[in-house]
């Protein structure tokens, strides 16, 4: 096996930036510990450099672009559909979610809107891959903090979600399903039962994990007055979703500021806060948001209206001249995309504002004095996924 | 006891005893002159569990357990905490004084020559008889040992937990953080 | 600092699985994949699979990968004609139709877009290979898998979808 | 049915109020956003002439083009004068039309790489814009559910703004990719390293001159392999004249 | 030096020693991007549970695991510690890559920043296809593994030669 | 008797070539079965799974195959490791488990050596595997491994002390050291006047046997006292550049252990051998005992990793909280009242 | 077994930790060579119990033991402090501290 | 080891036993762990045929996380862990002292010579003891109480 030029000078150069950042953090006393690219904490492959004195975190630096691909670059040389099926992988947990606020986006600058079937078909997904989406966060953070039962349930019981975005889309994790104007087929015979059937499946994983994990004392000993980020620090980093709501902010984009496409206002259901701020608080956000997706997607099978899933849409899509931005309450934050379109086949330009790449650059912040375990309890409490991060 | 199976036990016994004598020997002058603090503490270990074979052999059972327990268990991972919180530093060089060496080295056979004489001159070859005895007539047992703790050096126990008590207090005042 | 009640009640949770799992009626959540499998949904995108007469080398399919790994090579020939009596239609004759499953990001886009319905997804996902070069499946080898594309399923209700159907 | 705990504050039901104030899908048809007008004029009162445009898509956004040297009282004022306090995004537009199309292989972007001899006009979007480069970010009012998105003329020679880290801590890393990704540097922001790119990395992937190696080199299969042929193809080539 | 090296070893202990690593590898927890959910799931969820092939998940560490599985986008930013990673493992071991990414760059085989296929660093001995690959084709490229373990000839795999990069 | 000497002498050495083999057999075993039945099924089953079906019939040889999987990997030792303490370290380790097994009886004759320190002896012995586990974590010359072994150090030392602090409990009552006299006190013992059960110490020692599971669930390192070997944050802690065979002894020996301890409180709070109804003087007592000790062990055990798959982790400063304000003060108190009790009663 | 032979051997530990007293410099060093000396009397306290058949000398060796004890957690600490405050465990610097 | 010799039952505990079964006994403790050495020895002996040895760069580099090591081999940790193992030796060297005094509470101990006969029965300690180790204890209680009041039990 022979290894290219560019592959060597890549290794040689990434070696060099590595050196660097480790130099930076090399300190007459303390140490230096490096977590990441490959550590079991940072999901993959973040790295979190952090200058210890002892286990107490005097700075501790997020290092990212491990998983950086490109999306804003790759998104100007492909047409409006090859775009949706290549941003999905932004957030690979909550895939349907990243289409749509992109399809949004196109529709907008189109001027055309799905027909209602659609729209509550969508929400319904888009929910869908949230529950697919948190129900790992809940199983994950059990395993950073060492219960590793319940990440066992959570995998158990995202099967049947995943089972129910697979039946309808053919795809269980990246969709590639939202079409601009509508969807790109209408649903199998027998899901909304099914889906039902899921949705109980996630209650009862909701319920366990209280009574596994955040009943659990020590699990409340390790979250409780951890990580706590006040609210005016949190909208200036712009963290989103619920990271802050656990601030006590009562913002949730699909109530307040849902764009044209979803169908939200159907459904009853809760926005919850936490006064706190903490790690704990963000777990019980994150739960109890898996409990209302779980109604609203209840609620939602209940009322889709008949009809067709297509608005009429050019085969060949072009999208007219403008900019639009639209955002999105996605699973792990508000997730935006900012179109730029020239009336060509491609967009223009598309800035991909992605929840966790900001919900992550807190982290300097957070994690300052507080113990090496906790900048586990933190991170996981943040919860971030690498692409929604490095995009 | 049949004669055959005394000097048996007392071969064995002396065999045991060289065995261990070696180890303890080169394990402390290995201590006192390594380089490296961390490998010292550790041929520490050595001297110390060779030391607990001593006492089996002297039938100090308790004794030697409390070696293990505290020395090994405790003291030793003491000092190793107190070298990694110092940053030991491996083949610095700088951990032996030059200049002390050939004078310490005097001191230590001249005062090893005078315990030396001195021993032998008083005990000679005074055997310990311990073949062919119970423990118990060796008043070695842990009974006997808590019976001259509690009831005849009871003060000196109680001051011990005093002596404790001081250590612990100056010891956290000392190490604390302020 | 630990009062009781949570962790006992964890306890409960594990202790409820555990029996669960072990009782015949109620057993584990596994599939034993090598000798048992799952089928999965008849929509699940695993391979795509050639209907090779339906093919008419129009190149949209390759023309709209995203990750140009669907290879045509064709030429023009003359066809007999649809109707009696018509004159011979001049057509573009399959040489070559590969797609690159080690590159393929399994979008679904060359099926939707081919205007013959010539391209289909198979629920198929067993063809890991040793060797990379063995992920090019040419068209024989696509054309095998349509023996395993499902029919289409019926539709939801309430839904003005129209079935298609597969070619067999 | 909602036999767990309740924790915090309680908080509304969606359904039972939601927010008058967000009126988008009600103001569709109107032609004019007076929230955002107002928004416009507020802001055009505080920051005075930094403010040199502002473009409104009634119901939608709020666009305002301010002065490159203003950008960080802008952030300032925004922020503490405005009510603006959620940070959205930081990021720049290059506004160049691209040099090698779509980058593709295939015929007609061939023609528009050939047009790239002679540099295409540049064209700017929404609040104008006199050159190449386009500061742009957008803060958010959560209480009044009201956004807006700023942009800031970077002239060529000078690619560089006031940071706004000191307003808005998130920035830092959003300025650091917007310098690597543009290479726009922020004057105040000390930690301009590389976010995402191996640190030897050159180039500035983001703007439109930068090629995609990988799309030049591999030959584009459906084009490469197929050997035209003289003569009409019916229905085929009307497809692929509307996919170009 | 190994007798198994020189090949001398009698075939019937050969083939118990292969069975042995054929159910036993030990695979290390290292997941890169979308792949290592469905490798999550491949793993830890009940429904797949790799560890009835004697695929067991317990290393964190490179040392002491005998597969990794290459799930996901190789950027060039990790590439070397990917390198890095697959050195410090010890032999013998295996490699399965999985997802498109891993395989030849998939969704990004025109991005400035992915590595074009995890097998210009590192060799591999199963390619496992989709984008991403089902648990359960995970599951199949272990199989094959197994079965390729199984047949695999000891003293050659044992004197592979060493990739040196750089 | 004394012209026998010579006889038991040959007696003695043949008698210890056969508790080396039984033991050398006996103790890989116990790993194994414990990690079989706990680590592979009992966890797959709390998880709604199978575990390990493939190797063996139902898996169950699934440990031997990895025994000899790791026989076959190469072992590393990094260049910037301490060479002869990296090496030293598994031994140290393994030899304090191996010592604990001197001292297990298994029915009134079945014990390797009924020392009269017994149950001091087995504290003092499990106690040097501080010394192995610091010396692995700092001759890798690795961060996280100096870490784990910093926190596994730390830890087993807080949690040393509530050990042998509530086994003093079950000394105080049995009034010996000896492991043997304590299975016979048990068995003698009487509970309000009716001895036919006798008087297993977990009666009267609830608090020294909460106190004593918590403490051996730290000193196994296993959650919720996990944090020395966390994986998400340390990477495996004080093993985690140890390969192949030299990792096996670390994660074997942890089994090992975990029986261990698992019949020492079998033994002390339990019972150990003995059962109710047979004569502990007869034979059958020797046939009958290892059984029952084997089946509390399990029980024990059971419970050892019952909480191992259900708890998060405590974090480092709060499990020395836990050992210095909760279990030692308890601790000292049971042994108090205990004392109080013995001698008013 | 003669009794001499444990006394010897406790003198050659004894100079051994007089030796290395002596000639470290390392803090932590020279309290590892105070506990040779203390075990080296811990051993003759032992020896000469045996031989006495008598318990007092293993509860004075336990007093010994407990004192070593306390000495090295005060010691260690008093190194501790000096490294904090100095960086460095060079007990001859504090001499020259006071000179 | 075999099944006919079967120990009297113990209403006292008896104290002391034959010097060479003593020795003998800890011969196989000794043994014992040898026979830890001896394991890893063979294993790793039997191990060095069969296993590989491909020295490849990098193999030998510090693990950690993927990058090169950062800083020294053995970089310094902090005083907490000082102190609690400071706290451990002390108590240690307590529960080393309850122990003998644990066995003597409560019944009487018969001291045995090396042919079985008891020629001494020591009384057990009763209440007197209780109350002087209950002070021992309460004494050493004081310096934990210290300790803790001096907040060295939570991390600093
Ligand atoms: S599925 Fe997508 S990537 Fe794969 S061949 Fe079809 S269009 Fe190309
Ligand atoms: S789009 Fe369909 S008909 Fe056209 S080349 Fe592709 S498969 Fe053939
Ligand atoms: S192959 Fe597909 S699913 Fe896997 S990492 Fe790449 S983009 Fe994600």
């Amino acid at each position: 096996m022979t290894v290219t030029d560019s592959q060597k000078m890549a290794y040689v150069a990434a070696q060099a930036a590595d050196a660097r950042v480790n130099l930076q953090f090399e300190t007459e006393d303390g140490m230096t510990l490096n977590m990441g690219p490959q550590h079991p904490a940072t999901h993959g492959t973040l790295r979190i450099v952090a200058q210890l004195d002892g286990e107490q975190v005097v700075r501790c630096e997020p290092i990212p672009g491990y998983m950086h691909r490109g999306y804003e670059k790759l998104c100007e040389v492909r047409t409006y559909p090859q775009v949706t099926t290549l941003i999905n992988r932004i957030d690979w947990l909550g895939s349907f979610a990243n289409e749509v606020p992109f399809i949004l986006a196109a529709e907008k600058l189109m001027d055309v809107e799905a027909p209602p079937r659609a729209q509550v078909i969508r929400t319904i997904l888009f929910e869908l891959s949230r529950l697919g989406n948190i129900s790992l966060f809940l199983g994950d953070l059990g395993i950073q903090l060492g219960g590793i039962t319940i990440g066992f349930y959570a995998f158990r019981d995202r099967e049947f979600v995943l089972n129910q975005i697979e039946a309808a889309t053919g795809g269980r994790f990246h969709p590639n399903f939202d079409r601009i104007g509508g969807l790109k087929d209408d649903l199998p015979k027998g899901w909304i039962a099914e889906t039902h059937l899921a949705m109980e499946r996630m209650r009862r994983l909701c319920d366990e994990f209280e009574e596994l994990v955040l009943g659990n004392e020590i699990f409340q000993a390790r979250t409780r007055g951890i990580g706590v980020i006040p609210t005016d620090i949190a909208t200036s980093y712009g963290m989103s979703g619920a990271n802050l709501r656990a601030t006590g902010v009562d913002w949730d984009l699909r109530r307040d500021a849902c764009p044209p496409g979803l169908s939200y206002d159907l459904a009853d259901w809760k926005v919850w806060t936490h006064p706190d701020g903490d790690s704990y608080a963000r777990t019980w956000i994150r739960l109890q948001e898996v409990r209302e997706s779980t109604h609203i997607v209840d609620q939602l099978l209940d009322s889709i209206p008949a009809g067709p899933i297509m608005a009429k849409v050019p085969r060949i899509i072009k999208v007219p001249e403008g900019e639009a931005w639209v955002a999105t309450e996605n699973p792990l934050g508000e997730m935006g995309y900012y179109v730029v379109s020239k009336g060509d086949l491609v967009p223009f330009r598309v800035k991909i504002r992605s929840a966790s790449f900001n919900n992550i650059s807190v982290v300097p912040w957070v994690t300052r004095g507080v113990f090496v375990p906790d900048v586990i309890t933190i991170l996981a409490s943040l919860y971030f996924i690498l692409g929604d991060i490095d995009r | 006891m049949s004669v055959l199976a005394v000097t048996e036990v007392l071969v064995a016994q002396n065999i045991a005893f060289a065995i261990i004598a070696l180890g303890v020997v080169v394990a402390g002058v290995r201590l006192v002159t390594t380089e490296n603090v961390v490998h010292a503490a550790l041929w520490l270990v050595v001297v110390l569990a060779g030391i607990a074979g001593l006492y089996i052999l002297l039938a100090a059972e308790f004794t030697a357990i409390v070696q293990v327990l505290v020395y090994i268990g405790a003291i030793v991972v003491l000092f190793l905490f107190g070298i990694m919180l110092t940053r030991a530093r491996l083949g610095e060089g700088e951990t032996v004084n030059e200049r002390m060496r050939i004078p310490a080295l005097v001191i230590a056979v001249a005062m090893f020559g005078l315990m030396a004489y001195s021993l032998w001159g008083y005990f000679g070859s005074t055997e310990l008889e311990v073949v062919g005895r119970s423990t118990a007539e060796l008043g070695q047992t842990t009974a006997q040992v808590a019976d001259s703790l509690f009831l005849t050096y009871l003060i000196p126990f109680e001051v011990v937990s005093v002596l404790l008590l001081a250590a612990l207090t100056g010891a956290i005042v000392l190490a604390r953080r302020d | 600092m630990p009062k009781v009640p949570g962790m006992v009640k964890g306890l409960g949770v594990t202790f409820r699985t555990m029996v669960e799992t072990l009782k015949p009626s109620g057993g584990p959540a596994t599939v034993q994949y090598p000798h048992e499998k799952e089928e999965p949904s008849p929509r699940a995108r695993g391979v795509i699979a050639l209907h090779e007469e339906n093919c008419t080398a129009c190149m949209l399919c390759s023309r709209e990968c995203p990750d140009w790994c669907i290879y045509i090579e064709a030429h023009k020939t003359l066809a007999p004609p649809r109707r009696a009596g018509g004159k011979p239609r001049q057509v573009n004759q399959l040489d070559r139709f590969a797609i690159d499953y080690s590159l393929c990001m399994y979008c679904g886009i060359c099926v939707e877009v081919c205007p013959f319905e010539a391209l289909f997804w198979s629920p198929e996902y067993e063809f890991s290979e040793v060797s990379i070069a063995d992920l090019l499946h040419e068209k024989e080898r696509l054309g095998e898998w349509m023996e395993t594309v499902p029919d289409f399923e019926a539709y939801e209700a309430g839904s003005e979808a129209k079935g298609k159907k597969v070619p067999r | 049915m909602r036999t767990w705990l309740t924790a915090g504050r309680v908080i509304r039901l969606s359904s039972a109020d939601t927010p008058t104030t967000e009126s988008s899908e009600d103001v569709v048809e109107a032609v004019r956003d007076e929230r955002r007008e107002a928004l416009a004029e507020r802001l055009t009162t505080v920051l005075g002439d930094a403010v040199v445009e502002t473009h409104i898509r009634p119901g939608d956004d709020l666009w305002v083009r301010v002065n490159r040297e203003a950008w960080a009282e802008v952030a300032e004022a925004s922020r503490n004068r405005l009510g603006l306090r959620f940070f959205d995004f930081l990021s720049a537009i290059d506004w160049l039309p691209s040099p090698f199309g779509r980058d593709m292989d295939a015929q007609e972007d061939l023609d528009a790489g050939a047009s790239s001899s002679e540099p295409a006009p540049i064209v700017t979007g929404y609040a104008g814009g006199d050159t190449r480069f386009q500061l742009l970010a957008r803060l958010f009012d959560i209480d009044e559910h009201i956004g807006v998105t700023f942009k800031a003329d970077l002239p060529d020679e000078d690619l560089s703004a006031p940071t706004w880290t000191g307003t808005f801590l998130g920035a830092e890393w959003h300025e650091r990719e917007t310098w690597e990704m543009f290479g726009i540097s922020f004057t105040g922001n000390r930690n301009l390293v590389h976010l995402y790119l191996p640190g030897a990395f050159e180039g500035n992937p983001l703007r439109k001159d930068f090629p995609l190696l990988a799309r030049r080199v591999k030959p584009w299969p459906g084009i490469v392999d197929v050997e035209p042929m003289p003569g009409a193809d019916e229905e085929a080539d009307g497809d692929e004249a509307g996919a170009s | 030096m190994g007798l198994v090296e020189s090949g001398k070893l009698p075939k019937p202990l050969t083939q118990l020693l292969s069975l042995s690593r054929k159910y036993s590898l030990w695979v290390y927890q290292w997941g890169l991007a979308c792949c290592a959910i469905e490798m999550g799931s491949a793993f830890a969820s009940p429904r797949y549970d790799v560890m009835r092939l004697g695929v067991i998940p317990f290393p964190a560490s490179p040392r002491q695991a005998d597969l990794v599985v290459i799930s996901g986008t190789v950027t060039d930013k990790m590439a070397p510690a990917v390198k890095r990673l697959y050195d410090q493992m010890p032999d013998p071991k295996y490699v399965i890559s999985m997802g498109s990414c891993a395989n030849c760059g998939g969704p990004y085989w025109d991005s400035y920043s992915v590595t074009k296929g995890v097998d210009q660093i590192i060799p591999v001995d199963v390619y496992v296809p989709g984008c991403p690959p089902r648990p359960e084709a995970l599951l199949e490229g272990i199989v094959l593994l197994q079965e390729r373990i199984g047949r695999e000839d000891m003293a050659d795999r044992w004197k592979g030669d060493p990739i040196v990069v750089g | 008797m004394s012209g026998l000497i010579f006889a038991i002498e040959l007696a003695y050495w043949q008698q210890t070539l056969i508790k080396v083999l039984v033991a050398a057999v006996l103790i890989p075993t116990t790993a194994l079965i414990l990690g079989i039945v706990f680590l592979f099924k009992m966890m797959s089953w709390m998880q709604s799974r199978m575990g390990p079906q493939e190797a063996g019939p139902r898996g169950l040889l699934q440990l031997a195959a990895d025994g000899l999987k790791f026989l076959q990997k190469e072992d590393i030792i990094p260049d910037r490791a301490d060479r002869f303490v990296f090496k030293a370290a598994p031994v140290v380790v393994l030899a304090s488990t191996f010592l604990t097994y001197v001292i297990l009886p298994a029915g009134p004759d079945l014990v390797i050596e009924n020392l009269p320190t017994g149950i001091f002896f087995a504290m003092a012995v499990s106690s040097l595997s501080v010394v192995g586990v610091l010396m692995a974590g700092w001759a890798s010359s690795n961060k996280y491994a100096l870490m784990g072994g910093l926190r596994a150090g730390g830890q087993l030392i807080a949690y040393e002390l509530p050990l042998i602090l509530a086994v003093m409990g079950v000394v105080i009552q049995a009034g010996s050291l000896s492991m043997q006299d304590i299975v016979w006190a048990q068995a003698d013992g009487s509970m309000f006047g009716f001895g036919g059960l006798g008087l297993p110490f977990v009666i009267t020692q609830v608090l020294a046997f909460f106190i004593f599971m918590a403490a051996i669930q730290a000193e196994l390192t296993q959650p919720p006292f996990d944090m020395p070997v966390a994986e998400s944050e340390v990477v495996g802690g004080f093993h985690v550049e140890y390969t192949g065979f030299r990792f096996l002894f670390f994660f074997l020996g942890e089994f090992a252990t975990a029986f261990a301890f698992a019949a020492i409180a079998a033994t002390l709070f339990l019972g150990g051998w003995w059962v109710p109804g047979v004569d502990p003087n007869s034979a059958l007592a020797n046939v009958v005992g290892p059984i029952a000790l084997f089946v509390k062990i399990m029980v024990v055990a059971f419970l050892i990793f019952w909480f191992r798959f259900t708890y998060p982790r405590f974090r480092e400063d709060q499990l020395q909280r836990f050992a210095w304000k909760y279990l030692i003060p308890l601790a000292l108190a049971n042994i108090t009242i205990t004392g109080i009790l013995v001698v008013v009663l | 077994m003669l009794l001499n032979q444990f006394l010897l051997l406790a003198a050659v530990l004894f100079c051994i930790g007089v030796y290395g007293v002596l000639t470290r410099r390392n803090g932590v060093m020279v309290l590892m060579s105070i506990e040779l000396i203390l075990n080296a009397v811990n051993i003759n306290l032992i020896a000469f119990g045996t031989y006495l058949s008598d318990a007092t000398g293993q509860a004075f060796a336990l007093f010994i033991i407990a004192v070593a004890a306390a000495e090295v957690g005060v010691g260690l600490a008093i190194v501790l402090m000096l490294f904090r405050n100095r960086r460095s465990i060079d007990i001859d610097a504090v001499d020259q501290l006071k000179g | 080891m075999l099944l006919t010799d079967i120990s009297p039952l113990l209403s006292v505990t008896t104290a002391g036993e034959s010097y060479s079964d003593f020795v003998r006994s800890y011969l196989t403790v000794a043994i014992f762990g040898l026979l830890a050495l001896g394991m890893v020895a063979t294993l790793l002996g039997v191990g060095s045929f069969i296993r590989p040895n491909r020295p490849q760069p990098g193999k030998y580099l510090t693990y950690e996380s993927g990058v090169d090591p950062v800083g020294e081999a053995w970089p310094q940790t902090q005083v907490r862990y000082y102190i609690f193992a400071l706290l451990f030796v002390i108590f240690d060297v307590e529960a080393v002292f309850i122990f003998p005094w644990a066995t003597r509470l409560d019944g009487e101990t018969e001291l045995v010579d090396s042919s079985g006969n008891v020629f001494e029965v020591l009384a057990p300690y009763g209440s007197y003891g209780l109350v002087k180790m209950l002070l021992f204890i309460a004494v050493l209680a004081l310096g934990l109480v210290y300790a803790w009041r001096k907040k060295v039990l939570r991390w600093m």
